[in-house]
């Protein structure tokens, strides 16, 4: 399934800099691609470190907003959002600077 | 002349013909903006732009919180200070900026650290508050506040090369606890000192504040709650999502939330998010 | 010591020292914005926060070309200028506050209205151009003479509760020319003087115009080439659109294009758009 | 066929001050409904005054701008181009205030 990740306020920083991901992510047999699959997804084949700074337990960590589709993942259903081909998901990560 | 009936001097309506043209805001919108105070917390990169604009615009009674000093190092996106405040206060020196530019309207200094000890009595004085500061105890302390209070807060954030903003707790609208229920771990919580950021990005926050809280002062149009807009100055984009609700779970303003001005005068935000309300920044080494 | 080869001086490492630490901007991206040269036409609305910003981030020479004077009804919106300035030149207002927030680069004051007869001079002198003024002809004017100069065009817009931006003859980007290759009717082109403009949002377009002159500066991130941005401020709405390319048959930049430095100044932009490059505003009644 | 039609920079005063139109397009029997068809029906149906500020001629006047899903029609073929099903049509005047 091809999906647009996107990370933003810092978090692009575990994933070598990069801010937009265009990839193809394996359904494993899965009738539906849910977010709680694409989260591990995205923590084997993107984070390349401090994956703390990612994910406590098996979601984001405080302070990072999940958007799918630029709307926030606690309206779709959180883990159990399902994703459709060409979805864009932004990982934001939220800025206290002034 | 619909200006006098709604209490418009001729020097104001001069001032503000601008705004009395505009079909969408016009007599009735300068009129409420004039009887309405803002408060902004902090007169650093955000504060900069937010305060010229509340100022220029007509806020009846605008007030401004700051416990730190003018440095050479906050010019570069600090508009408002000038070299020759460098060392004063920024209070004083944001004020001043404030009163050249419209000498009509009230100002008010607040040189002090905004603490919960202090908090609730400075924000009850106001309509709308701004939240222009640089760290997560301040941001939480300010809008627990806030929803005590039951005051409108917009809130704006600015760091590296990216921006943050949004209306809390606003016409039935989410608090920032709502959508940060547990702060984030502190090597998360870079400030600018420590992190640097392009001038002009919280410059465009700033102005962006400035407009969402003259939008709520004047009631018109339809500001930014339950939406967040994120702005990428890199690639210039800009993104406005929509957010969650208001959470009936929320410690602060959901259906069983302790939260009373007692709670809140006792609540050791710096505990809370392991951070300091504020720090001497690090020495830079180039 | 990467600053000092760079030829940043300790004061100068000490007061952008927050645009040093951005591993996207660093001492390369400041150091390239030193050497810099901007000229911002029009010293209004779009042109205080615009200048303020370039000024503060450390241009090493901001030009500003202005031929009004201050008015009390500039102020609402026009945050550079002071009560003070009232009857004085714009140029020389807004130089002022300039020099006040950075003292270590060049101002240079253009006092007059930019015309075919001075324009070629004046803009050769800069590296970018920022179009920051208020009527059609000044716009066309402007675009074809960065055209015939290779100059990039930093333009921004803003009228009501509305704002555009773009950046023009960019990286073999499009014209003003290619997007409108006809002026419109005049009955269309209203100026801030006869409709209103709400003060904030000339704000935040001047923000986003200082921003992109700053990118295409220093060489840092994807200027707003090809793409233009519309601000609604009224429903918090901002788009990012993808427009034209260069126009093969444009008259200003095309294959075929005359437009050489003689034919330019030579054009008649007040018949070609049938109005004038600048007015007296009319008076309101309220 | 449905549509979002945008009227900005003051093309929407000449819709009753109304900016953002959704509307069902009768295709009138053609196979595809393209933008040279849209602009009469926007000008018989949405236009209530001055429909010289917002045409010229089949197309629109000098100073418009559109945008077919947040693209120049210049770029998909101007009065040609095609619309589907859910598009998003932006009709924009160009400002020169400051
Ligand atoms: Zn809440
Ligand atoms: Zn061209």
């Amino acid at each position: 399934m091809q999906l647009t990740l996107e990370f933003g306020g810092g978090l692009e920083l575990l994933c070598q800099s990069v801010k937009i991901h265009n990839v193809d992510v394996d359904q494993a047999g899965e009738e539906k691609l849910t977010m709680r699959h694409l989260l591990s997804w995205v923590r084997t084949n993107l984070i390349k470190e401090r994956p703390e700074m990612f994910m406590k337990g098996d979601t984001v960590r405080p302070g990072v907003l999940v958007l799918v589709n630029d709307c926030d993942w606690e309206l779709s259903g959180q883990l159990d959002t399902t994703l459709d081909d060409k979805d864009v998901v932004v990982f934001i990560s939220t800025l206290h600077g002034g | 002349y619909l200006g006098l009936e709604h209490g418009l001097s001729p020097e104001m309506i001069y001032r503000y013909s601008r705004h009395l043209l505009l079909p969408n805001f016009g007599v009735q919108g300068q009129s409420n903006l004039l009887k309405s105070s803002i408060l902004v917390v902090g007169a650093g990169g955000l504060g900069s732009p937010a305060l010229l604009y509340l100022a220029a615009c007509g806020v009846g009674r605008l007030g401004i919180v700051d416990h730190d000093v003018v440095e050479l190092n906050n010019l570069h996106r600090q508009i408002i200070h000038a070299e020759a405040y460098i060392g004063q206060s920024k209070v004083k020196s944001a004020a001043a900026a404030c009163r050249a530019i419209n000498s009509s309207i009230q100002i008010v200094e607040h040189k002090e650290a905004l603490r919960t000890s202090n908090a609730l009595e400075i924000m009850s004085k106001y309509d709308i508050v701004v939240d222009a500061t640089d760290n997560a105890p301040s941001r939480y302390l300010i809008s627990d506040c806030c929803v005590v209070l039951g005051k409108p807060l917009i809130s704006g954030a600015a760091l590296g090369l990216e921006g943050q903003l949004t209306v809390y707790n606003h016409n039935g609208g989410p608090c920032y606890r709502c959508l940060f229920p547990t702060p984030p771990p502190t090597t998360a919580c870079q400030r600018c000192s420590d992190s640097g950021v392009l001038g002009v990005v919280p410059g465009v926050i700033g102005c962006l504040q400035a407009l969402e809280a003259l939008k709520v002062a004047s009631a018109v149009g339809e500001p930014l709650s339950g939406r967040m807009l994120l702005f990428d100055a890199l690639s210039a984009r800009i993104r406005i999502v929509k957010i969650r609700g208001r959470s009936l779970n929320c410690e602060a303003c959901g259906e069983n939330a302790a939260f009373t001005r007692q709670f809140f005068q006792n609540f050791d935000y710096e505990k809370f998010t392991q951070s300091p309300l504020s720090t001497t920044p690090l020495k830079l080494k180039l």
